[in-house]
C-alpha cells in the first residue's frame, strides 16, 4: 500500500513537472531565440555601423569555420558583417580576460583590410563602479578603439602618454582594468588574425 | 576562457569568496555561525558535501548533453545533491556516531544551502572541464568554510561583551559579516598579472 | 492567533515578512538588491514561483506519502524555476542576465520549501494561493526597500533616474557586497529601535531608568 | 574568549592592566605619541592636513559622546580612546581628503566600529581602520586623491579637494597640484608609481623626509620614534611591530630575489605606504590582538607577509590596512591555537 502510493506519488509529481517543462520550453523557444538573435544584432550594428548582412561562424578547434545558423551554439563564434552592398565591413569577435574584480568579456570588431580594431563594447564585468567600470562608457576610453593598430603588440599605458597607434590610453585610476583590456585584445588578436587571414576569402563572400 | 587552476583557487577562495563576495550560502551562513564548533564542522562537512556532488554532477552534465536533455539540470543536479547530503549522512553514521549526534539536525539543512547547487551551475556554465570543477569546488566550498569559521569567532567575541540591546542578534551579525567582507575586498586584482 | 489564519496574505506581506522577520532567503536578498529593477525583478520572479508551487504543492497534498514528501516539494519547486527561467528569458534577455544565477538559485530559497512544508501542505488551494502571493509580495517589498537604500546611495539615482545631479558623490561601497550587509543591518536596526520607542511609550515612563543595559 | 584567562601576567592585555598603569593614562600617553606625527604631517601638508586632523578627532569625540548619551549611557570621552581613534583616522587618509566623508569615516569609526560591540575592550577590529575600510569602498576616486607634499602656499591656502561641498564631488586635483608643486615632488605615492608606472623610488628620503601620501604616513624615523616612547613607557607591546616589519621585510625581500625588477628592495617594503604608521599604532590595538607573546608573533608576522601579498600580487598599490583587519578577524582564532602554558602543564591536546 505504502510502496505503491510512493509510486503514484512520483508518478503524478513527474507528470506534472514533464508537461510543464517541455511546455514552457516549447512556449517560449522562439521567443529566447528572437531576444537573442536581436541583442547579437543589436550588439554588431553598435560595433560596426552600417552593418545591414551577417553572417556568423564557429570556430574550431583547428582553426576551421562552420557556418553556424543559431546564436545559441556553444564554442568560440565570429560574426561577419556586410553593407548594402555585401561589402565585409569587419568580423566581430569575443575577447575575455580577468579584471580587478573578475573576469570582463568584451566583443569587438575587428577590420581585415586595415588589420585594425574599430569598435569594443564590454558583455559582461563587475569592475569597481566609478573606476573600473568606465571601460563600459568612458567616451575617452573608447575612442582608442575607433581605430587600434594590430601590426604591434597591443599594450594599454598611463593616461595620457599614448604615442603609438598599438597602444591604449588607460582611464587615470583604473590602470588595472584598462590593462585587462589591452591584454584580452592581444590575446585574442593573436590567436584570431591568423585565422581571419586564412579565411579572408570566404568570409568575404559570406555566402557559405 | 581557459583559467588556470591556480586563478580558479585563490579566485573563489578569496576575492570571489562565496559567501562575503557572491552572497550564497547565507543561511547557514548567518544561523550557524554562533559557536566555533558547530561552525567549524559545518565548513567541513559542506566541503565534503560540495566536493562530491560537484564530482557527480560533472558526469550527470555529460550525460545530459549527450542526450540533448539539458532542461532537466536543475531537477537532477537538485537530486544528485539529495543523494550526496543523504550520503554523507550515512557515512559520517558509520565512521564517527559522535560527530553524526553533533551534526545531527544540521546536514540535512546542506540540500537547502545555495552554496552546493551554486557550484554544480557555475562550473557547468563555466565549461570548466573535470580539473578544474573539483579544484573550484573545493576552492569555493572552502572559502565558504573560511567565511563560516572567521564569523563565529568574532561572533564569539562579541558575545561577551555589553553590546546595546539594539543591536543584539542579526543586526550585529550583518556588521560583522560586512567588516570581514571589507576586508576581504584587500584581495581583488589578486592573480590579475597586474 | 485565529485572526493570522484567516488572512494568510496581510501575514506574509508585512507581520511575517520573509525579508526582515523570517530572514528566508537571504541570498538573493543581498546579491541582486544593488539596483531598484533588480529587486522587483528578483521579487517578482520568486513571487512567481512561491504562488506556482504553493498552487501545486496543496493540489497533491493528499496524494503525498510522508516518505517522499520533500523530495516531492522539492522537485515541484525546481520544475517552477525551470518554467519560471524560461519565462524570464523570453521577456526579456536583459534582466535574465542581471539576476544572473540568482534565478536557478530560487529553487533553494528557504521561502520556498518553508512555505510548502509549513503552510501548503496543510491548507486548500486558495488559501495557499494567497499565502504565496502574501509571501512574494512581502519578499519583493523587502528586496525593493533593501534596492532602494542601495540604489539611492550608491547610485544616486532611483529606478535609474538620476536624482542629485551629476554632481553628486555616489557611495560606491553600497554596490558592493559589504553594502548589502550593511543596509540589511541598517533597516532592521530601524525596526527594533522603533518597535524600542513604541513599547517604551506604551510601557510607563518609569521603565526608561532600565534601558541601561 | 575562553581558555585565555589563566596565571600568565601579560603587562599587554591593556584595558585590563595589573599595575600601575592605568587605561586612561596609557591612552593619554599614545595621544602625546601621535602628536609629533600630526605636526610633522601639518608641516608637511599644510593647513588642509592641520584642518583634517583637527576634524576628525573631534569628530570621533562628539560621535562617541553622543552616541553614549543616545544610549543612556555615561559618556565615555574621557579615556582619550575617541581622540586616538580620530587621529588615527585623520593620519591614514589623503591631507586632502573632502572634510565631509572623513565626517562619515568619523561616524562608521565609532558607532559601528566600537560602541555598537560594547564600546573600549570590545572592539573585534580596530575602528579607526574600520572607518577607513568603508571610506575606502564608499569612495574609492577621492581616497586615491593624493598630493604632493610641501606645496607651496600650504599654510595658507586649502588644498581645493578638502572643502568640497557635503554629499558632492570634487573638483580634480591635476591643475592644482602642476601649480604649487616644488620640483621633484608629484602627486603619486611611491607605492602607486612602483605598481602602475614602474618607477622605483629612493626609500630614504621616505624614512626621513616627504614624499606624497597619507598625512600620516611620513617620515619613518619619528614614527619610530614615537612607537619607541610608548615601548619603553611600556605601554606598548614590542612583540607585534617588530614581527610584523619583519614579516614585511622577509617576504618582501623573497619576492625581491625571486624577481627584482617586478617586486621592490625591503627597504622600500618597510619605508613606503602606511606599514610603519599601521604596524605602530594600529596593530597594536591591544584589544583587537591575541593575548599571549607567541600569539603576537604568529599576528604580526601574519599581517606584515598579507601586507606584502597585496601589494605585491593584488590590485591594490597599499595592503595595510587590509592585513591588519584580516589580522583582528584571525585573532581569536591565534588565541585558540596558541593558548598560554600554566606553569608545569605541557601542551594541551587538541587545542582547537
Amino acid at each position: 500500500m505504502s510502496s505503491f502510493s510512493i509510486i503514484r506519488c512520483l508518478g503524478l509529481v513527474s507528470l506534472i513537472s514533464g508537461v510543464l517543462i517541455v511546455g514552457a520550453s516549447l512556449v517560449t523557444k522562439d521567443q529566447i531565440r528572437i531576444n537573442q538573435e536581436i541583442i547579437m544584432r543589436d550588439s554588431i550594428a553598435q560595433l560596426l555601423p552600417g552593418v545591414e548582412k551577417q553572417v556568423a561562424y564557429g570556430v574550431e578547434p583547428n582553426g576551421e569555420l562552420t557556418r553556424l545558423t543559431s546564436v545559441d551554439a556553444k564554442g568560440p563564434k565570429m560574426f561577419a558583417g556586410y553593407d548594402k552592398q555585401g561589402k565585409l565591413l569587419g568580423v566581430v569577435l569575443e575577447a575575455s580576460e580577468r579584471g580587478y574584480a573578475d573576469i570582463i568579456s568584451a566583443l569587438y570588431a575587428y577590420d581585415p583590410a586595415t588589420k585594425a580594431i574599430v569598435g569594443f563594447s564590454v558583455v559582461e564585468m563587475k569592475e569597481t563602479p566609478g573606476l573600473g567600470d568606465k571601460i563600459t562608457k568612458d567616451k575617452e576610453f573608447l575612442e582608442n578603439f575607433r581605430k587600434l593598430d594590430t601590426s604591434k603588440p597591443i599594450v594599454a599605458v598611463k593616461h595620457g602618454t599614448k604615442k603609438n597607434p598599438w597602444e591604449i590610453d588607460a582611464i587615470s585610476g583604473a590602470t588595472i582594468s584598462s590593462r585587462a583590456v589591452g591584454r584580452m585584445l592581444q590575446k585574442s588578436m593573436t590567436e584570431m588574425a591568423p585565422i581571419v587571414t586564412r579565411h579572408l576569402d570566404r568570409i568575404q563572400r559570406g555566402t557559405e | 576562457m581557459n583559467e588556470s587552476l591556480g586563478h580558479i583557487f585563490v579566485d573563489s577562495l578569496l576575492i570571489n569568496n562565496f559567501v562575503l563576495a557572491v552572497f550564497l550560502g547565507m543561511c547557514p551562513f548567518l544561523g550557524l555561525s554562533s559557536k566555533f564548533q558547530t561552525a567549524w564542522r559545518m565548513g567541513v562537512t559542506v566541503i565534503f558535501v560540495i566536493t562530491v556532488s560537484s564530482i557527480l554532477a560533472f558526469g550527470t552534465n555529460l550525460m545530459l548533453v549527450a542526450l540533448h536533455a539539458e532542461y532537466l539540470r536543475l531537477i537532477s543536479f537538485i537530486v544528485i545533491i539529495a543523494a550526496t547530503v543523504q550520503l554523507t549522512e550515512m557515512i559520517i553514521k558509520k565512521a564517527s556516531p559522535a560527530l553524526f549526534r553533533e551534526l545531527g539536525i544540521y546536514l540535512p539543512l546542506i540540500t537547502t544551502n545555495c552554496a552546493v547547487l551554486a557550484v554544480a551551475l557555475f562550473q557547468t556554465v563555466r565549461n570548466y572541464n573535470f580539473i578544474q570543477s573539483t579544484v573550484y569546488a573545493v576552492s569555493a566550498s572552502g572559502g565558504f568554510c573560511l567565511a563560516i569559521v572567521l564569523l563565529s569567532l568574532v561572533r564569539e567575541r562579541v558575545e561577551l561583551s555589553d553590546v546595546p540591546s539594539l543591536a543584539r542578534g542579526t543586526a550585529l551579525t550583518l556588521v560583522l559579516a560586512s567588516i570581514l567582507s571589507m576586508a576581504f575586498m584587500g584581495f581583488a586584482g589578486m592573480g590579475g598579472g597586474g | 492567533m485565529s485572526q493570522e489564519q484567516d488572512n494568510p496574505f496581510l501575514n506574509g506581506l508585512w507581520k511575517e515578512s520573509p525579508v526582515f522577520v523570517q530572514f528566508l532567503g537571504m541570498c538573493p536578498t543581498l546579491a541582486v538588491t544593488n539596483s531598484v529593477r533588480n529587486a522587483i525583478a528578483m521579487g517578482l520572479a520568486t513571487t512567481f514561483v512561491l504562488v506556482l508551487t504553493n498552487v501545486l504543492v496543496s493540489s497533491v497534498r493528499k496524494l503525498v506519502p510522508n516518505q517522499v514528501r520533500i523530495a516531492t516539494f522539492i522537485a515541484i519547486a525546481a520544475t517552477a524555476v525551470t518554467v519560471t527561467d524560461y519565462l524570464v528569458k523570453a521577456i526579456s534577455i536583459d534582466i535574465y542576465k542581471a539576476l544572473g544565477p540568482f534565478l536557478a538559485l530560487i529553487v533553494v530559497n528557504c521561502v520556498i520549501l518553508a512555505r510548502a512544508e509549513a503552510f501548503a501542505a496543510k491548507n486548500n488551494v486558495s488559501r495557499s494561493f494567497a499565502d504565496g502571493l502574501g509571501n512574494g509580495v512581502g519578499f519583493t517589498l523587502g528586496l525593493t526597500m533593501l534596492g532602494t537604500v542601495r540604489e539611492v546611495l550608491g547610485a544616486g539615482s532611483f529606478l535609474g533616474v538620476s536624482l542629485f545631479g551629476p554632481n553628486f558623490e555616489p557611495w560606491v561601497l553600497f554596490l558592493l557586497p559589504p553594502g548589502g550587509f550593511i543596509t540589511l543591518a541598517f533597516w532592521l536596526l530601524l525596526f527594533a529601535w522603533y518597535r524600542d520607542r513604541k513599547a517604551r511609550a506604551a510601557a510607563a515612563p518609569a521603565a526608561m531608568q532600565e534601558v541601561h543595559s | 574568549m575562553p581558555g585565555v584567562k589563566t596565571t600568565v601576567i601579560e603587562v599587554r592585555t591593556s584595558p585590563h592592566l595589573h599595575g600601575p598603569l592605568s587605561v586612561d593614562k596609557i591612552m593619554r600617553h599614545v595621544v602625546y605619541a601621535l602628536l609629533p606625527i600630526a605636526a610633522f604631517s601639518v608641516w608637511n601638508f599644510g593647513i588642509s592636513a592641520g584642518v583634517l586632523l583637527a576634524f576628525t578627532t573631534l569628530g570621533c569625540v562628539l560621535t562617541e559622546h553622543v552616541t553614549c548619551r543616545l544610549n543612556g549611557n555615561r559618556s565615555t570621552v574621557n579615556d582619550y580612546s575617541a581622540a586616538i581613534t580620530g587621529l588615527l583616522l585623520g593620519l591614514t587618509l589623503p591631507p586632502g581628503f573632502p572634510l565631509w566623508m572623513a565626517a562619515i569615516g568619523c561616524l562608521v569609526a565609532i558607532a559601528p566600529g566600537k560602541l555598537l560591540f560594547g564600546g573600549l575592550g570590545s572592539n573585534v577590529f580596530n575602528p579607526a581602520l574600520v572607518g577607513r575600510a568603508f571610506l575606502q569602498a564608499a569612495f574609492p576616486v577621492a581616497i586615491t586623491n593624493y598630493t604632493p607634499a610641501l606645496a607651496n602656499g600650504r599654510f595658507w591656502e586649502f588644498i581645493p579637494s578638502s572643502l568640497a561641498l557635503p554629499l558632492m564631488k570634487s573638483a580634480p586635483l591635476n591643475d592644482w597640484i602642476a601649480q604649487v608643486r616644488v620640483d621633484g615632488f608629484t602627486g603619486a605615492t611611491p607605492l602607486v608609481l612602483l605598481k602602475f608606472d614602474r618607477i622605483y623610488s629612493d626609500p630614504w628620503p621616505m624614512f626621513w623626509g616627504q614624499r606624497a601620501g597619507s598625512s600620516g604616513e611620513m617620515p619613518g624615523f619619528l614614527i619610530l620614534l614615537c612607537g619607541g616612547y610608548l615601548v619603553v613607557r611600556h605601554m606598548m607591546d614590542w612583540r607585534i611591530p617588530v614581527a610584523m616589519l619583519s614579516g614585511a621585510a622577509v617576504s618582501g625581500w623573497v619576492f625581491h630575489l625571486l624577481n627584482p625588477t617586478a617586486y621592490p628592495d625591503p627597504l622600500f617594503t618597510l619605508f613606503t605606504g602606511g606599514l610603519l604608521l599601521g604596524a605602530t599604532f594600529m596593530a597594536t590595538d591591544p584589544v583587537a590582538s591575541p593575548v599571549t607573546p607567541r600569539g603576537m608573533w604568529v599576528y604580526g608576522v601574519l599581517m606584515g607577509v598579507l601586507t606584502v601579498l597585496i601589494r605585491n600580487l593584488g590590485g591594490l598599490a597599499e595592503g595595510v590596512m587590509y592585513a591588519i583587519l584580516l589580522g583582528n578577524a584571525l585573532s581569536p582564532l591565534i588565541d585558540r591555537l596558541t593558548p598560554p602554558r600554566p606553569y608545569g602543564a605541557r601542551k594541551p591536546a587538541g587545542a582547537i
